[in-house]
């Protein structure tokens, strides 16, 4: 079975072959097809993770080509790594799918969503279980793709495909920096097999400070991907997708991609002198994490609040992985992948149910959506590191690690901590609480009901994984998920009962503190807004990061396009153009000899011939 | 007595014929009859040095048959463009097929 | 070849020139052209020409002599040398044919004017001369039936000198040799029209093709081209084509009996009675055919050639190739 | 030998006469027609030169195919119509010129040069002879001229078809 697994990525792409093709003329509009390979795909995935469970392990390997002496092997890797992404990524894509059915039902490019969606899919798996950099760097492109296809899938919105651009875009300077890393590996290890490049580690042949550099490069693709700061701009933009997109691809799937990257390529990292790669990577993950939260207080879209606490969340597991942290990091990318998608299918339902996706637009909605009210609060729950949801035990996992290793950045978290609790709490209030603001103001929308039943269902399951996936690692049972998954050289740390009390202090207080704004008014957020206007106006202006990117990018790229354009239009062309005048006067000179008559070439030729011969015959 | 010279010589005239066919007729078909000629002449001589000069041996004579093959070859496709020529401008004359003119 | 002088040479070919003409030119053209008009009386039950001579035989002679003292004409605005030219080409290409075909056998060797070792392909390189000859009468009399008919004539002919190629090949194969002689003795005990059924058949069909007779006599299809190529022949002019014609078709005949029937082989009467009985049998039969079948339309005819003859000639060819590389 | 002689100057002028005709007649059928006798004289000239299998292929080819062709392609194309069209071109006088230097360099080597003679039975060049000699080492000769007729059949066809 294991070493079947190259079958796996097959369904979705054989999926997403039918439904382009003859999408509208298959079962539900070729929504059943997609459905059915990538549940196909799930369900080969847990089978698939019950066997590595059971010891199994493959490595399918496939000599592609050879370039010079150095052949190019490629192939797929089954280990619990990978059987774990990709039981998670069939399982919540899935779902996710399934819910689509019901969220996008009365598009007009319905077959197309799902073509893409299983697209992605393919690509994910694929990426997923890549054994060397040319296919991970295959899928990444792929998954960047879909991500541009799926943002910009309402195109003829202008903010859907400027969207869509950026993502694009801001994602590929990563991926550059990642081809470099790439690159740099393969020229000093000759290989770009995982295990030949961690065996060549291992040796000794390559270190120091080139391997730092080849890390940070690889790590740059990763930034890119999952939004880290300062490549992070392109994230709340690409919540003008359908929601089901911002949960599979922009929540639980794509932009783990670089967790699950640098997860990958842990040795690279860790065998860096000093752990210098992997204090860069916990730091832009502290970073992370705090900047998202803080952004996240002041923004009324449901779905970009949603967007910055994603951003925060990799933040965390980026700060786990660096903080040698491996086991938690990777636990942290599970469980958010389940709570986060949770969430953003509720919110997804909201919206359904309101027609928008502005919270002071929304509220009251407790009575009208009792599923989506209840699933969504236990991911909330989930999120904001609450016992026993499944959030609390890996984000204590992480702060115990960033504990261990560096106060600064354990500092970060907990910070973070406090802030998820507060706009999460924030969030909940603006969207349940109170009464109905009246929804969407341009379309004529009667009361709020609640979704259909294939939208419902998918969330309770979620809900469910939510709240018992946490146990897994929890160390009451021994946490079975770090037996499972761990790297080698480290050891998890358990946690101290303090180190929990004071991230989950974090947690209460972000809590308390919503609540002394919002349901008890002790603190007006207005007179907060007064009283600290710099503050707000940052988080508001995001940091200012995209302001400086588009004065030095994009109207610095003018310019030099500008540049450019006037070198190539008067330099270059009037190069090209004096040739061609040149080229043009000798020919009005030679035109004469061109009679375009067979009789006059025919008998110059006589004559060359005759003279050859005679001169041929005096000599 | 007929010497290999008065072949040659025989072949030479055809050959000047041939050429002079080529060079001054305006007609296509008119110089591919001119062409047929100069092959002719050199065809004579293939046979006439097999004969005179290499008696024993086969290959002047082959060369022949193969120069016929081409030349049969050659007329069919020459005339064939001459008719293609003549359907798309109406001419079978070469100075008036001059639209290569520069 | 060469220890005679070459006077003797030079005064063979005349007496052979002088028999061969008067000889083919009497026998064939005029005993040819009525036995046709008997036959084909015959076969249409009527009486046919009865009244000059005995039993009508020498209507033909009568028609000559007729013919002898008509006006030559000469259409207006005609190529004249072209016009005039093409009445000599068409006869003595035909006529050239008898140069290989083997009439019979004395105790000194067999009756043929010369026994080439190319005979075969000889005779097709004549036969193949008539065609610009037909081709000049057409062109040269200003007329367009004429050239209709001429350019009919020699797309026919080019057509049906392919599969009648074929056959002389796939035979030449079987005898082992080019020479008419030879292919006569290679079927002292089996005759080839045995062994090769299927070449006698399309032998036979482009033969007749070839001569333009019935059913492929498009090139004098009266309904459509008056009378073809000779449309504006006057006289003796006319006769002579009627000499090539009938010279070709005997030509024909007689090849047809020397590739597949033995040529003059046979038991105990004189080999040349042999060979006449055999070649006055297969005239009958292209007549019997001329006067039984309609005309074909050109397409068919070309197609038929094209599309069936040759490729069936080929099969043939390369079937034979096997079995004598097999046999040997 | 007197014969040999008689029939060399013979056939030569036939083919010279005729091929005059060819190059200088302004009616390009004449010009056709007269091809035929030159290359009968050709073909004359081969059977003295005992090549009789080469005479054969010369009629049947040349005589018989390609004179034809022509004609029909005359007849298709202008036919005699041109007749009041001049049928040189302004290069005559060049062309005669450079001709005739051809013919004349030809000429002189052709009788300058001590031929040598070669030394040997001349064997019959039967057709049988001619055909091991094509199946045998002329073999790839033999092929390639094969391939080259085909494809010249199929360009030939393809050319001439009509566009529709």
């Amino acid at each position: 079975m294991t070493s079947l697994v190259w079958v796996i990525p097959l369904l979705p792409l054989a999926a997403f072959v039918a439904v382009t093709f003859w999408g509208e003329r298959l079962p539900g509009r070729g929504a059943y097809v997609s459905i059915a390979g990538i549940v196909l795909a799930g369900a080969a995935g847990l089978v698939v993770l019950a066997d590595v469970i059971g010891g199994a392990r493959a490595d399918v390997t496939y000599t592609w080509l050879t370039l010079g002496t150095r052949p190019l092997v490629v192939g797929f890797v089954v280990d619990p790594l990978s059987a774990v992404m990709l039981a998670m990524v069939g399982v919540v894509a899935s779902l996710i799918t399934i819910y689509s059915v019901g969220y996008m039902a009365g598009d007009p490019r319905y077959p197309r969503f799902f073509a893409y969606l299983s697209l992605f899919q393919f690509s994910m798996l694929f990426l997923v279980l890549a054994d060397n950099l040319l296919f991970i760097y295959a899928g990444w492109e792929l998954v960047g793709l879909c991500s541009y296809l799926l943002i910009g899938f309402w195109f003829e919105r202008p903010a859907a495909s400027r969207a869509a651009l950026k993502a694009f875009v801001v994602t590929r300077v990563g991926d550059f920096s990642m081809m470099i890393g790439i690159l740099l590996l393969f020229l000093h290890t000759g290989s770009l097999r995982f295990d030949e490049i961690f065996r060549a580690l291992g040796a000794g042949t390559f270190g120091g400070p080139t391997l730092t550099l080849a890390a940070l490069l690889v790590f740059g693709g990763a930034v890119g991907k999952s939004a880290q700061v300062p490549l992070h701009v392109w994230l709340p933009d690409a919540m003008e997708g359908p929601t089901p997109v911002s949960a599979l691809i922009h929540a639980a799937t794509m932009v783990a991609a670089g967790v699950y990257l640098v997860a990958r390529a842990y040795p690279l990292f860790f065998l860096t002198p000093g752990h210098q790669a992997l204090t860069i990577v916990a730091y832009v993950g502290g970073i992370t994490a705090l900047a998202g939260a803080t952004m996240g207080l002041v923004e009324n879209d449901i779905k970009r609040v949603l967007a910055y606490s994603t951003m925060s969340q990799l933040g965390y597991m980026f700060l786990g992985l660096g903080t040698l942290g491996y086991t938690a990091g990777m636990f942290h990318l599970l469980t958010h992948a389940v709570f986060k998608a949770l969430l953003f299918l509720a919110a997804g339902s909201i919206i359904h149910a309101v027609g928008t996706n502005d919270m002071k637009r929304m509220g009251g909605l407790t009575r009208a959506l009792p599923v989506t009210f209840w699933t969504f609060l236990i991911g909330t729950l989930a999120l904001t590191a609450i016992p026993p949801f499944a959030g609390f035990f890996s984000k204590d996992a992480i702060l115990v690690a960033a504990y261990l290793h560096d106060k600064t950045l354990w500092g970060l978290g907990l910070a973070g901590a406090f802030l998820t609790s507060l706009y999460m709490g924030r969030l909940c209030w603006f969207t349940f609480a109170g009464t109905y603001r009246g929804g969407d103001p341009e379309a004529a929308h009667g009361a709020p009901h609640e979704s259909p039943r294939v939208m419902t269902v998918p969330l309770i399951i979620l809900a469910a994984l939510a709240v018992v996936l946490g146990w897994v690692g929890a160390d009451v049972f021994g946490n079975p998920f770090a037996r499972f998954i761990s790297f080698p050289e480290l050891t998890a740390a358990p946690g101290t009962l303090g180190l929990v009390g004071a991230s989950l202090a974090a947690a209460v207080l972000g809590w308390a503190a919503a609540g002394a704004l919002y349901p008890w008014r002790l603190v007006s957020p207005a007179a907060l807004r007064q009283g600290l206007p710099w503050l707000y106006t940052l988080l508001v202006r995001k940091y200012y990061v995209d302001v400086v990117y588009d004065w030095v990018f994009v109207r610095g790229g003018a310019v030099i396009v500008w540049i450019a354009d006037a070198f190539d239009r008067y330099a270059i062309d009037g190069l090209v153009n004096l040739l061609g005048w040149l080229a043009r006067q000798v020919g009005f000179g030679v035109r004469v000899l061109q009679t375009g008559r067979e009789e006059t070439y025919l008998l110059l030729a006589a004559l060359g011939a005759l003279v050859i011969v005679v001169v041929r015959l005096v000599w | 007595m007929i010497t290999l010279t008065h072949y040659l010589v025989l072949s030479a005239l055809l050959f000047g014929l041939g050429l002079y066919a080529v060079l001054t007729r305006r007609n296509s078909v008119a110089m591919l009859m001119g062409i047929e000629l100069m092959l002719n002449a050199a065809n004579i001589n293939l046979v006439a040095f097999n004969k005179y000069a290499a008696p024993g041996a086969m290959q002047g004579q082959i060369f022949a048959l193969i120069v016929i093959t081409i030349a049969a070859c050659e007329a069919a496709v020459g005339l064939a463009l001459i008719l293609a020529a003549y359907r798309r401008f109406e001419t079978t004359y070469v100075d008036e097929l001059d639209t290569m003119k520069g | 070849m060469d220890v005679m002088p070459w006077y003797v040479e030079v005064l063979r070919a005349i007496v052979g020139t002088i028999i061969i003409f008067s000889a083919v030119a009497i026998v064939t053209a005029m005993l040819g052209v009525l036995l046709e008009r008997r036959i084909s009386a015959w076969i249409q039950s009527r009486i046919g020409p009865v009244h000059v001579g005995p039993r009508g035989l020498l209507q033909t002679v009568a028609n000559t002599v007729k013919l002898l003292q008509k006006e030559y004409i000469l259409p207006r605005n005609a190529d004249a040398v072209i016009f005039s030219s093409a009445v000599i080409v068409v006869p003595l290409a035909a006529l050239l044919d008898y140069v290989v075909l083997p009439f019979g056998t004395t105790r000194a060797g067999p009756l043929i004017y010369r026994d080439l070792n190319i005979g075969v392909l000889y005779f097709a390189a004549t036969s193949s001369l008539i065609v610009v000859g037909i081709l000049m009468a057409g062109w040269g009399s200003n007329n367009k039936y004429a050239l209709l008919g001429g350019l009919r004539s020699a797309a026919q002919m080019v057509s049906y000198e392919i599969p009648i190629g074929l056959v002389l090949i796939t035979i030449a194969m079987l005898a082992g040799s080019l020479s008419t002689v030879t292919i006569v003795n290679a079927q002292t005990h089996l005759w080839f029209i045995v062994s090769q059924p299927v070449s006698f058949v399309i032998f036979f069909v482009a033969a007749i093709a070839e001569v333009n007779r019935a059913p492929f006599d498009l090139v004098e299809a009266e309904s459509e081209l008056v009378a073809g190529y000779f449309s504006e022949y006057t006289g003796m002019r006319f006769a002579l084509f009627q000499l090539g014609e009938y010279g070709e078709m005997f030509a024909m005949a007689a090849l047809a009996v020397t590739l597949f029937f033995g040529g003059w082989q046979g038991p105990v009467l004189p080999s040349v009675v042999w060979f006449l009985i055999k070649l006055y049998v297969l005239v009958f039969v292209f007549m019997w055919v001329r006067w039984t079948y309609p005309r074909f339309r050109i397409d068919q005819l070309l197609n038929f050639s094209w599309k069936i003859l040759i490729p069936v000639a080929l099969a043939n060819l390369v079937v034979t190739a096997f079995f004598v590389i097999v046999v040997h | 030998m007197v014969g040999e002689a008689l029939a060399f100057y013979l056939l030569a002028a036939i083919t010279l006469a005729s091929g005059i005709v060819v190059v200088t007649s302004p009616n390009l059928v004449h010009s056709a027609v007269a091809l035929v006798p030159a290359l009968l004289g050709v073909t004359g000239l081969y059977i003295l030169l005992n090549a009789e299998f080469l005479a054969g292929v010369q009629v049947l080819i040349y005589a018989g195919g390609i004179t034809v062709l022509i004609l029909f392609v005359i007849m298709l194309t202008e036919g005699a119509t041109g007749l009041r069209v001049p049928q040189r071109n302004e290069q005559g006088p060049i062309g005669a010129a450079v001709a005739g230097a051809a013919a004349a360099v030809l000429i002189a080597v052709a009788t300058r040069t001590p031929w040598a003679h070669g030394a040997g039975v001349l064997p019959s060049y039967t057709p049988g002879a001619i055909g091991e000699s094509f199946l045998g080492p002329n073999l790839l000769l033999f092929e390639g001229t094969s391939v080259v007729l085909l494809v010249t059949l199929v360009g030939a066809i393809l050319i001439a078809r009509k566009e529709d």
